[in-house]
């Protein structure tokens, strides 16, 4: 029995009045059950982002590396030379991992996975960007967030290790407002020949359709519709079921296709994601300009009794659409077979654009598939400024201990070593990691085409909470640094815009001021926005998220030798400052972690000084002087230097100040001005950096000198010692104490 | 000659299965495995655990069921039954 | 002389085995289907790590059934060098061709990190260029590694010098420390009592390249081809 | 009104539980955490893995006990009985 159309269920399935009209004229006749729900998931925020698409088009997408441009295809593609280019993007799968941490992670990673191997590029490592509320408090909330965070680990574990990508780098940050939903944001990045590159059209009209992969079942039912509203506790008793990866067929299904699109057979190819077999249908028919025709009768199922409905809008893991050039498909079905993968041969390709579907030969679908698949409506929000954030007036800040407040700065999960968490994930397979996680970029050489890349991703969404546009800014900012120190020139940007419900003016504010906020900032650096994701709707019972804006940046590294560390290596190595001491507290973790308030404006980025910055740390890295280079980011300078002794395998002690500064100790240690790059550099070579920073106009401190068994910071006059140890015990077992019994 | 000490032993295995409409991929595996190995005739696998539990006095009934709901088992993904010892193993 | 690389489906590390073999040291190696019922025609066999019909069930237990896994018992049974690295030892546990088996790990997480060696038998094809006693770093990452044997077999392993890597400190000890996985008596790695069979599981297919901040899983590969040579001569 | 369909089938279930000499740190793990929860009389907990087997035919018993030994389960670590279905999972 399938139900009427009611104004009821057209509402429940997520669409206006206003929509529906649309539907209807589109049309010209009233939709069926089954063409209602597959209106839902492709006019959902998630697949048509309706709310978020005019904002997307303020960012820079073209340069001179790019080969594919945001929105053409699954992700973007960028040229490295030599005739390779690599294909990557960021994704997130916050509301399922919100529900099931472990199945909600695993399967966020195995999507990814599957949008870049879709481009014809071999997956060669990933990144991870996670969001949890605190984990060392007592509370109903420690307790979820433990759980929370132990789960999604584990999942992106079980999946990314099992289909053997490395997980080389990524981010942790924890605060109030991701109690209950977490954020998961995966990251990854393929590699293929320039001239290689694979298509999610559906062209060449009589060629056959070919679903390959799991069978289809009732998992994920809607799924993208899930993810386009809030996340309540009603929410999670009416969840779809749950989506359980299966990384073994995720492989065969990885190698196959990579097999299948080296022998020439594919005419087009396209992965089951959000939406499955609806969104892959009408999208690959719309990029290819023709139409598609399947029959659901041929679509290999899992479980009897499936309606038309469930099997379309099914978000069963592991599964591809494949458009097979004529007279190719024997070829085709031995490599499904040689990999024991089920496949069917589902339809065809035709040429009167219709996305139409029928359920054993009669016609149950029949829509216009380019305008399913592009012409959702588009809005523009009602965006209104939040209050301002509270002032921070520093003559009135209590002075605490500032030797107690590193150690509880290092011991804040934010700052914290996050060994607990990498050690879980492989990052060695694959034989191709030169810096593994725990350094500020990762560095991966790439065997195929023999070049050294470096990612990373960022985002202080404290920073984003008090000013959404200076903490975009910073955030693209922060992560071509982390670049720099790595000896790397950025190149693109991935982003993943992690906001609350867009109906609330603030949080669409808070969306437009990000977005404008990376934008100008991706000009500046020249890195051009080649793809991202957009996650609204992350509520939690105290209200929306603070807004995270996740950059992912890739940078090339042309020389080996300028490969580049952050912690410091030799005794009697000279330790400078690039940029200034700084002084802005507003927003920092030592304002949040030590005196409990998330206040003040956060600092400030100089566009001029900062890429001025980045250029000089860059040049000094190629004529091969310094050892050892590390932003400065949370925590401000303390924290850093701390983690260029401790975070080697090798512990090195310190001696560091700056004599011209006065004024509080703290502001000293821990303020987080931007702009500023620690270096290392061997005696010899002091001068030359003080001549070089001097020629090109960039404001150097020489901080001291590498060696002993102490970190020594005279702090305006002052001086504060810490043991490596002391320093150490809180920074490397924070997160493995917090998380090492089990609980409920 | 010593009497011999009664211990009170009480042993309860809790059952945890994947849910039929969730996917079962080791399910899957072993199947086809079996299968190749000459058991055609096998339809489905499922894969769950066993968990053998020995107690040295009676547990709160309350308590064992919150513990087999939220910490031995995942109630999203699998369903659970708790059994008086079924088998026996060494 | 042509070696192979078995390829199981969920293999991952089949890849870095054929570079270390083709890149790191230029001899002939190539890939074996697991769908293959002959493993003739070849010198010596390497069984990758990865993750094995998606370690489903027990590591390496669905891949130990496959069919190329009977011709390269045989061919094992016969004196050809067979080296299995993680999931290949695993698979080679689950065989019979070695002894033990292959647990959780004691903290039950799966482990990514580099570990220190030390050579224990020198006179396998894989360890004969290498001096006993002698160290080796490269990482190892596993969830199922911790060695585990009953105590009759595990006494035969030691006593024929079948042991013949084990996890030690920077000094060379055995420690509780040193052992990443709650392996016992700190076994990372043992072979047949022929000598021929080897399995491990760390990974010398993911350092044998500079770049990788070690070379020394190079070695191991370089015996096996030095005994090979010196077979054939 | 057609007759109903009658299919054969057959529900066996493979328990395989870690052996009594082996390190089971599952086991150790779940133990820990059911005290702190408040279970403080548990003695000593194992996990192991039930196999649910469907067949559609009467299997042969060599094959399937074959198929239990080498591949369900290995002796080296596990021990492993079959039972008719005890359990009844939806
Ligand atoms: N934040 C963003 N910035 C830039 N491009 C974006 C962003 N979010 C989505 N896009 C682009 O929009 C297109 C469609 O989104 P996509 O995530 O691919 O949908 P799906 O989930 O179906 O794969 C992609 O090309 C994607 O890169
Ligand atoms: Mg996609």
């Amino acid at each position: 029995m399938t139900p009427t159309i009611t104004p009821e269920l057209v509402h429940r399935h997520g669409l206006s009045e206003h929509e529906f009209a649309g539907i209807k004229a589109l049309l010209g006749r009233e939709p069926n059950f089954t063409e209602l729900g597959v209106f839902s998931v492709m006019w959902s925020e998630h697949c048509s982002y309706k709310n978020t698409r005019r904002e997307l088009k303020k960012f820079p997408t073209t340069g001179p590396r790019v080969l594919v441009k945001a929105g053409e295809e699954n992700a973007g593609v960028i040229d490295i030379g030599g005739g390779w280019a690599v294909a990557f993007k960021m994704e997130s799968h916050n509301h399922p991992s919100a529900v099931e941490p472990f199945q909600g992670a695993a399967t966020g990673v195995g999507g990814i996975i599957r949008d870049i191997f879709t481009m014809g590029a071999r997956p060669v490592f990933l990144l991870n960007s996670l969001r949890f509320g605190p984990i060392h408090d007592e509370g109903e909330y420690g307790r979820k967030n433990r759980k929370l965070i132990r789960g999604v680990v584990a999942g992106i574990a079980h999946y990314g290790n099992c289909i053997g990508v490395p997980t080389i780098g990524g981010e942790v940050y924890f605060d109030e407002s991701y109690n209950g939903n977490p954020l998961v944001n995966v990251f990854c990045l393929g590699i293929l020949r320039r001239t290689e590159i694979a298509r999610g059209a559906a062209s060449g009209v009589g060629n056959a359709v070919f679903y390959v992969g799991s069978e289809t079942g009732r998992d994920g039912l809607a799924g993208a519709a899930f993810a386009s509203r809030d996340l309540t506790e009603e929410s999670r008793a009416d969840r779809p079921a749950v989506q359980v990866g299966d990384p073994f067929r995720g492989k065969l299904l990885l190698e196959a296709c990579l097999e299948l699109l080296a022998s020439g057979a594919v005419a087009g190819i396209q992965d089951m994601g959000a939406a499955g077999l609806t969104c892959s249908t009408c999208e690959t028919a719309s990029r290819g300009g023709t139409g598609v025709q399947i029959d659901l009768a041929l679509v290999p199922k899992r479980e009897p009794d499936m309606s038309p409905y469930e099997i379309l809008l099914s978000e069963s893991q592991e599964r591809m659409l494949i458009i097979v050039q004529r007279g190719k498909e024997e070829q085709v079905k031995r490599i499904f077979e040689k990999w024991d993968l089920p496949y069917s041969k589902v339809g065809t390709v035709t040429n009167d654009g219709f996305m139409r579907v029928l359920d054993d030969g009669s016609v149950e679908v029949e829509i216009p598939a380019k305008q399913l698949a592009d012409d959702a409506p588009i809005y523009e929000r009602e965006a209104a400024p939040p209050p301002a954030p509270e002032s921070i007036d520093i003559s009135k800040l209590e002075l605490l201990d500032p030797k107690r407040s590193l150690l509880q700065l290092l011991k804040h999960p934010s700052i914290a070593s996050k060994n607990w968490i990498f050690r879980q994930y492989d990052h060695t397979v694959r034989a191709g990691t030169v810096v593994p996680p725990g350094s500020d970029a990762a560095v991966f050489y790439v065997r195929e085409a023999n070049r050294f890349l470096a990612a990373t991703t960022d985002c202080n969404s404290l920073y984003c909470c008090l000013d959404p546009r200076e903490g975009a800014r910073i955030a693209v900012a922060e992560a071509a640094r982390n670049l720099t120190c790595s000896g790397a020139d950025p190149l693109a940007v991935t982003d993943n815009l992690n906001f609350g419900n867009p109906y609330k003016p603030e949080n669409f504010w808070q969306l437009r001021e990000a977005v404008e906020g990376l934008a100008e900032a991706c000009r500046r650096f020249g890195t051009p926005v080649t793809g991202g994701n957009v996650s609204l709707y992350n509520e939690s019972p105290q209200g929306s998220i603070d807004p995270t804006p996740t950059v992912g940046m890739i940078g090339l590294i042309e020389d080996e030798a300028w490969i580049t560390r952050q912690y410091f290596r030799d005794q009697g190595d000279i330790v400078f400052l690039v940029g200034e001491v700084g002084h802005e507290i507003g927003g920092s973790l030592y304002l949040k972690a030590v005196h409990g308030r998330k206040a003040g404006a956060p600092p400030r980025l100089n566009f001029e000084k900062e890429l001025a910055v980045q250029q000089l740390v860059r040049e000094l890295i190629r004529t091969g002087i310094v050892k050892s280079a590390h932003d400065c980011s949370e925590g401000g300078l303390a924290v850093a230097l701390t983690e260029s002794c401790i975070s080697g395998s090798e512990k090195i002690g310190a001696t560091v100040g700056a004599p011209d500064f006065q004024g509080r100790p703290d502001i000293f240690l821990f303020n987080e001005s931007q702009s500023r790059i620690i270096i290392s550099v061997a005696p010899e070579a002091a001068a030359q950096v003080e001549s070089r920073a001097e020629e090109v106009g960039v404001p150097l401190v020489r901080l001291g000198e590498v060696g002993g068994r102490t970190l020594t910071i005279d702090a305006g006059g002052t001086s504060f010692v810490w043991s490596l140890d002391q320093l150490h015990d809180p920074w490397y077992f924070s997160i493995v104490r917090a998380l090492a019994h089990q609980d409920l | 000659m010593s009497t011999p000490l009664i211990v009170f032993r009480m042993k309860l295995e809790v059952l945890v299965m994947p849910k039929r409409t969730v996917l079962d991929p080791q399910g899957v595996a072993v199947r086809n495995a079996v299968r190749e190995l000459g058991l055609e005739n096998v339809e489905t696998v499922r894969v769950g655990k066993i968990i053998e539990i020995e107690f040295s006095a009676e547990p709160d009934e309350k308590k064992l069921n919150e513990i087999c709901r939220d910490l031995l088992s995942n109630e999203v993904i699998e369903d659970y039954r708790v059994v008086g010892t079924t088998t026996s193993f060494p | 002389m042509k070696i192979a690389v078995v390829r199981f489906p969920g293999s991952n590390c089949d890849q870095d085995c054929l570079r270390a073999l083709q890149d790191g040291l230029e001899v002939d190696a190539e890939y074996l289907w697991h769908k293959e019922t002959s493993a003739a025609g070849y010198d010596a066999i390497v069984l990758p790590g990865g993750f094995s019909y998606g370690d489903y069930l027990r590591c390496g237990a669905i891949a130990a059934f496959s069919p190329v896994m009977r011709a390269i018992i045989e061919a094992a049974n016969h004196g050809t060098p067979v080296f299995g690295v993680c999931n290949g030892f695993q698979v080679l546990c689950e065989t019979g061709l070695l002894g033990g088996a292959l647990i959780r790990n004691r903290s039950l997480l799966f482990l990514c990190q580099p570990v220190v060696l030390k050579i224990e038998n020198n006179s396998t094809p894989f360890t004969r260029l290498l001096n006993e006693k002698s160290l080796l770093r490269m990482p190892i990452a596993h969830g199922e590694g911790a060695f585990y044997a009953d105590g009759s077999t595990l006494a035969e392993l030691e006593d024929n010098g079948q042991v013949v890597f084990r996890y030690v400190d920077e000094h060379g000890e055995a420690t509780s420390e040193a052992n990443p996985n709650g392996s016992m008596n700190n076994i990372a790695g043992i072979c047949n009592p022929a000598g021929n069979v080897v399995g491990m599981m760390p990974h010398p297919d993911r350092s044998w390249d500079r770049r990788l901040g070690s070379e020394d899983g190079l070695q191991l590969f370089k015996s096996l081809v030095e005994t090979l040579l010196s077979v054939a001569a």
